[in-house]
C-alpha cells in the first residue's frame, strides 16, 4: 500500500513538519503509536511558542503597554480561533483550563456544586476516562444529596441507548456527562442524539472531546453540546492548556470555582464580586504562551481539514482491522461501528507491560496498562490491562503493518 | 507617525478640554436613574447620573475617577444624549465603541464627528475599554441595572 | 553609574541572554520594567522547551517505552530542581499546579475544607494579592465555620506583627496565609518570624512566594514554612506551571482537589482509591514541556546565583530609592525597611492609565492598575490605583534613570 | 549491545523460570500475614501472604497478576525471604530496588547474587516498578498493612 491514502493528504510531506518523528529510538526509527496520550508537535507549534517567548510576551489582560497588548491580543485571538474550531457562537463561551481533567472539575463543582440540586442525578458511563468519572464520584460523595449513574456498555463496546433512555426515563438526571470518544475502545459516540435524549429529559450535557476533537470536525451547536471539553496536547498543541466550552447562558450563571487575580470586579476585604464568563473562570495568569501553541495546532489542522484528517485515519482504521486480527492470539477490545483510531487489545501468553518493553526495543511506541480506564478494564474482564496502538495524522499503514510483524514475533518471543 | 505624535494625537486639545470641562461633572441633587461603571483592572469608575423626559433623556452627568480618556469620554456623552431615547442612546455608545477599537470615524453627522475624537484609541488597544466604559454605566442606567463592568 | 554593578554580575552578558530585550517597541528599545507581574525567558527556557517537543516528547508515567520515560524522566527531574530549588526535604513534596493561583486554591480547598474545622479562622493580610484572598474569602464564605482575619498594614507598608500576635492570641487560627513579599509595596515579610509565631498559636502557615521566590534564596527548611507556593512565569519560565511545596505529613493528610487520571490507585464504579502525594495532586496530564521550562529557569537563576541576584536588585533598589523621590509630584507607596524591586506610586495630576501609555511611547513598560490588590490600595486611599514599575535580573540602573526622566517628562506633558 | 541483545538480556532465562516457577504460588490455606500490592497504572497487582516462625518468616508466596518481571520478582522474594526478620526482609527488598535502578549488582553473598537478575532492568526505567511491586507488598504484610502501592 503506498503511503500517500488521498491525494489531499501527503503523509510523508506532513511527517516532516514533526522533527521528534525523524528520530530514532534503541537504533531503530521511531514508530509513535501513542498519539492517544499525547501527540507529537508540528513545528508551527514549537515556532509560535518560541516566537511569543522571543518577541511579543508579557502578561495579559492588565497591561497598557506594546509587549502586554501584543500578548493579550494572541491570547483572545487564541479564544476567536477555538471558538470557530468547535463551531461555538461566541468566543466568551470559551474558558481556557489547564487540561480536559480541569476543564470537567470545573463543572463538576462549578455546575455540579454550584446548580444542580439535591435529589439530582448525574449519568456517565462505563466506557469514561477517569478524568470523566472520578470527580462525579467526588461530587456524589460530597454528600450534597446528588446522586451518580452510570450507562451500560455492550459487548461491542458502545453505548447502551436503552439503558441511557431508561436511566434519563424519570427526568431525575440533571447533567449527562459522557465520552465522545473512548480513548479504549476508539468508539465514537452519537453525540447528537445524545444530547437530544438529555434534553428531551431535561437534562444538559457534557462531552468530554478529548479524542473526539483530535479525530473529527466537531460542532458544539450542531451538536447541541451544552459543555464540551479537550486538551490540546493530544491535537499537536503543547501541555498546560485544555478547553472548557460551556453555552453562554450556563456560563453566566454559573458560581466561579478558583478565586484570585482576573476573575473578580471588585475585592474589598468583605466582600467580593466576579467577573462575567470567561474571565470569571480563568483565575490567575493564564497558560499564555500555551495559547499561542493552541492556536497554532489548530491552525495546523484546520489547514490540513479536519475533513481529511478523518479519511486519512478512517482509511488508517480500516487497514488496522484488516491487518491485526490476522495476528495470531491477539484479540481486541470492542468492536463499534463509528471508531476512531485506537485499538486496545490482548495478546494471547504476553503481559501488555512485557509486550510494550518488547516494541520499544523494535522503535515501536504503544502504551500499556489500563488507560485510566479502570472500570472499562473491568467490564471487559480484562482487570490486569491490556496493550494500546493509537493514531495521529501522521501515522501510515507501514507503521501498522510493522506493529503486526512485531506482535507475531513477540508472541514467539514470550512462547 | 512619530512617536510624539502618537501620544499629541491620542491626548489632543478636544479630548483634554472634554476631560476637564466642568459643565458635565457632579452629582445633580435630583435625578431619575444611575448606575456606575467599574473596571477592575485599572480601578477606573465612572457614577452616571440621567434625568429623564418622558422616554428621552433630559440630562446627564457624571462623576468619574478615571484617566482623560475615560473622563472626556463621560463628558462627550454628557454633552450628546440628552434628547435620545434609550435605544439612541445605547447606539451611540455603540458607535463610539466602534470607533475606538477600529478607527473607523469618517461619519459626516456632527454628533458623530465629535466621537471621532477617538478613533485615535485604536492605535492603543488597551485603551479602548476607558472609552466605552461611560457608555455602558449609561446602558446600565437606562436599563435599570445598578453596576456594570468593562471587563 | 556602570551598568556592571558587581563583578559577579555582568548584567550587560545578561541581558544578551534574553532575545526579548532586544527588541525595540514604537522604534525605541525595550525598558521592561513589568518583571513583577511576568518575566522575560531566557534562551536556555525557550530551548529546553523546543528540544523537549522535538527529541523526548511523550506523555508521562504510564508509558514504558524510550519516549515516555525520557520524558517522565526530565519531569520528575523537574521536580528534584524545584525541591532543591525551595529546600524542601523531599520530591514528593513539590506538587506541580498551574500557577501560584491554583497552588493556594488547591490549600484552600483541600486542607481547608478537609482538615480545618469549624470554629477554626484563616488569617491573611491586607496586603495579600487577590490570589491569596479571594480563596479565603470563597472558603469563609462556603458556610461550613471557617473564618477569616485579617492582618493590618502599617503606613510604612509593613506587615503589623503586633496585630497578627493579637489574632493569634486565641488559638484558633489553624492557618496564616501571608505574603513572602508584596507585588505592590516591595515589602519582604519576617517568614521564619511569622512562622514562629504562628506555630506557638498552633496554627500551619502558608508563604505566597510569587514575588519572594524570584528574588532571593528561599529555603522552606530554614523558614519553616508548612506550605510555600510560586509561579514559574515571574521565574523566567514559561506559563502554565506553579508549584505548590507542602510538608509531607500536610499533603499526606489531604484529601485530593481535582480528580482524573493519574491521582487515584485504584477505580470501581463505586468507589475510588487515591495514590499517596504529590500524584494526588496532579490530576490529568501535567505540565510536561512547562516543567521543562521550568526546571531551565531553575538552572538559569541557579547558576548566576540567588545571592548574586538578589545583590544585583538590593543595587537597584537603592538606586531606585535615590533617584525616584526626586522626581516632582510623586509620592510612593510604603517604605518597607526589607523590599525588594517592586515600587508602586502615583504620580500628581497623571492617571496611572495615562501615564502608562506615555511610558510605552518612550518603550517603557510598566503597569497601572491596583495590581490584583483591591483592598491593599483601599487601605492606602489610592482607590483609583497606581503605576508599578518592577525589575528583574536583566533591570539596569540606566533603566531607571530613564524612568526617572520620563515621568517628569509625563508631568509636564499632562500638566 | 544489540537491541535484540538487551531484550533477551532482560528476559534471561533464569527470570523467565522464575516467572513460571510453580514453587512459590498460591493462597497457602493458612497464613499470619498478608497484604496486596497494587499498580494503578498499569494494573499489576501481587498478593503476598507469609507465615511466621516467631520473629523470623517461615514461608511465603505470592499470587501475582503482573508481567514477567513482576512474578519473578514475586517468586524470588518467595525464595529468598524464609529465615529473615522482618528487618532483614525490608533491607533485602531496598537493596532488590537498589538493584533494579541502578543496575550495581555484584555483591558477593549468594541471595544478593540472586538479586543480580535485576540488574538489567536499570534500562528500562519504566519496569522498576515491576520489581519492588512484590517487596512493597511483603512489607506492607509484614507491618500489617493491608494494601500498598508501587506509584
Ligand atoms: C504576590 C503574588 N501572589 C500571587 C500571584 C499570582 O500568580 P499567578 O497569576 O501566576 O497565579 C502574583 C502574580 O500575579 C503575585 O504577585
Ligand atoms: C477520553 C479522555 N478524556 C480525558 C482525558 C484527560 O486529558 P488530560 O490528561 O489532558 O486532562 C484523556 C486523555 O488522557 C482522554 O483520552
Amino acid at each position: 500500500m503506498d503511503t500517500i491514502i488521498s491525494p489531499l493528504f501527503d503523509v510523508t510531506r506532513i511527517r516532516q513538519d514533526f522533527p521528534i518523528l525523524s528520530t530514532k529510538v534503541h537504533g531503530k526509527p521511531l514508530t509513535f503509536l501513542d498519539s492517544g496520550a499525547s501527540a507529537q508537535k508540528p513545528r508551527a507549534v514549537i515556532e509560535a511558542m518560541t516566537r511569543s517567548m522571543e518577541t511579543a510576551y508579557a502578561n495579559v489582560h492588565r497591561g497598557a503597554y506594546h509587549l502586554s497588548e501584543a500578548a493579550t491580543e494572541s491570547y483572545e485571538a487564541a479564544r476567536i480561533a477555538t471558538q470557530r474550531f468547535l463551531g461555538a457562537t461566541e468566543p466568551e463561551e470559551i474558558v481556557f483550563t489547564s487540561n480536559s481533567t480541569a476543564a470537567i472539575n470545573f463543572v463538576a463543582h462549578s455546575y455540579g456544586r454550584g446548580v444542580l440540586q439535591p435529589g439530582q442525578f448525574v449519568l456517565t458511563s462505563e466506557m469514561e476516562h477517569h478524568a470523566n468519572m472520578v470527580p462525579w464520584q467526588m461530587l456524589r460523595d460530597a454528600n450534597i444529596g446528588i446522586g451518580l449513574r452510570y450507562v451500560r456498555v455492550t459487548e461491542r463496546g458502545e453505548l447502551d441507548l436503552e439503558d441511557l433512555a431508561a436511566k434519563l426515563a424519570d427526568g431525575k438526571v440533571g447533567l449527562v456527562a459522557l465520552t465522545h470518544m473512548s480513548n479504549v475502545l476508539g468508539t465514537v459516540t452519537p453525540a447528537a442524539q445524545i444530547a437530544r435524549m438529555a434534553h428531551e429529559a431535561g437534562a444538559k450535557v457534557l462531552f468530554d472531546g478529548s479524542q473526539a476533537a483530535v479525530h473529527r470536525h466537531v460542532d458544539v451547536t450542531a451538536i447541541d453540546a451544552d459543555f464540551y471539553v479537550f486538551t490540546a496536547h493530544k491535537l499537536y498543541g503543547p501541555t498546560g492548556i485544555g478547553v472548557l466550552y460551556g453555552k453562554r447562558k450556563l456560563l453566566d450563571a454559573m458560581p466561579p470555582f478558583l478565586g484570585g487575580g482576573d476573575m473578580i470586579e471588585s475585592v474589598t476585604l468583605e466582600r467580593t464580586t466576579y467577573a462575567a464568563a470567561p474571565a470569571r473562570f480563568e483565575a490567575g495568569t493564564p497558560p499564555i504562551i500555551e495559547a499561542v501553541g493552541l492556536h497554532a495546532a489548530i491552525d495546523y489542522v484546520t489547514n490540513i481539514g479536519m475533513g481529511a484528517i478523518e479519511a486519512h485515519e478512517r482509511a488508517l482504521v480500516d487497514h488496522a482491522m484488516a491487518v491485526l486480527p490476522g495476528v495470531e492470539g491477539l484479540t481486541l477490545l470492542g468492536g463499534a461501528q463509528d471508531r476512531g483510531g485506537v485499538f486496545a487489545f490482548a495478546l494471547d501468553g504476553v503481559h501488555p507491560h512485557d509486550l510494550s518493553t518488547f516494541l520499544d526495543r523494535h522503535g515501536i511506541a504503544v502504551r500499556a496498562g489500563r488507560h485510566c480506564a479502570e472500570p472499562l478494564h473491568t467490564r471487559f474482564g480484562v482487570e490486569g490491562g491490556t496493550t494500546r496502538a493509537s493514531f495521529g495524522l501522521y501515522t501510515t499503514p507501514e507503521e501498522i503493518d510493522l506493529l503486526a510483524a512485531k506482535l507475531t514475533e513477540a508472541r514467539r518471543f514470550f512462547a | 507617525m512619530s512617536e510624539t505624535g502618537d501620544i499629541a494625537d491620542l491626548y489632543s486639545m478636544t479630548l483634554r478640554d472634554l476631560a476637564r470641562d466642568p459643565a458635565h461633572k457632579g452629582r445633580p441633587e435630583a435625578f431619575d436613574a444611575t448606575a456606575r461603571g467599574d473596571n477592575p483592572m485599572c480601578g477606573d469608575r465612572v457614577d452616571i447620573y440621567v434625568t429623564l423626559d418622558g422616554d428621552r433623556i433630559r440630562e446627564a452627568r457624571h462623576v468619574a475617577r478615571g484617566c482623560e480618556i475615560c473622563q472626556a469620554s463621560a463628558s462627550l456623552l454628557a454633552e450628546l444624549v440628552p434628547g435620545r431615547t434609550q435605544a439612541e442612546a445605547h447606539a451611540l455608545g455603540q458607535r463610539a465603541g466602534e470607533i475606538a477599537k477600529s478607527g473607523a470615524g469618517n461619519d459626516t453627522t456632527d454628533e458623530l464627528h465629535r466621537l471621532s475624537i477617538f478613533a485615535v484609541v485604536h492605535k492603543f488597544p488597551s485603551r479602548v475599554k476607558c472609552v466605552t466604559l461611560a457608555w455602558n454605566a449609561l446602558d446600565a442606567a437606562l436599563s435599570g441595572v445598578k453596576e456594570t463592568s468593562s471587563e
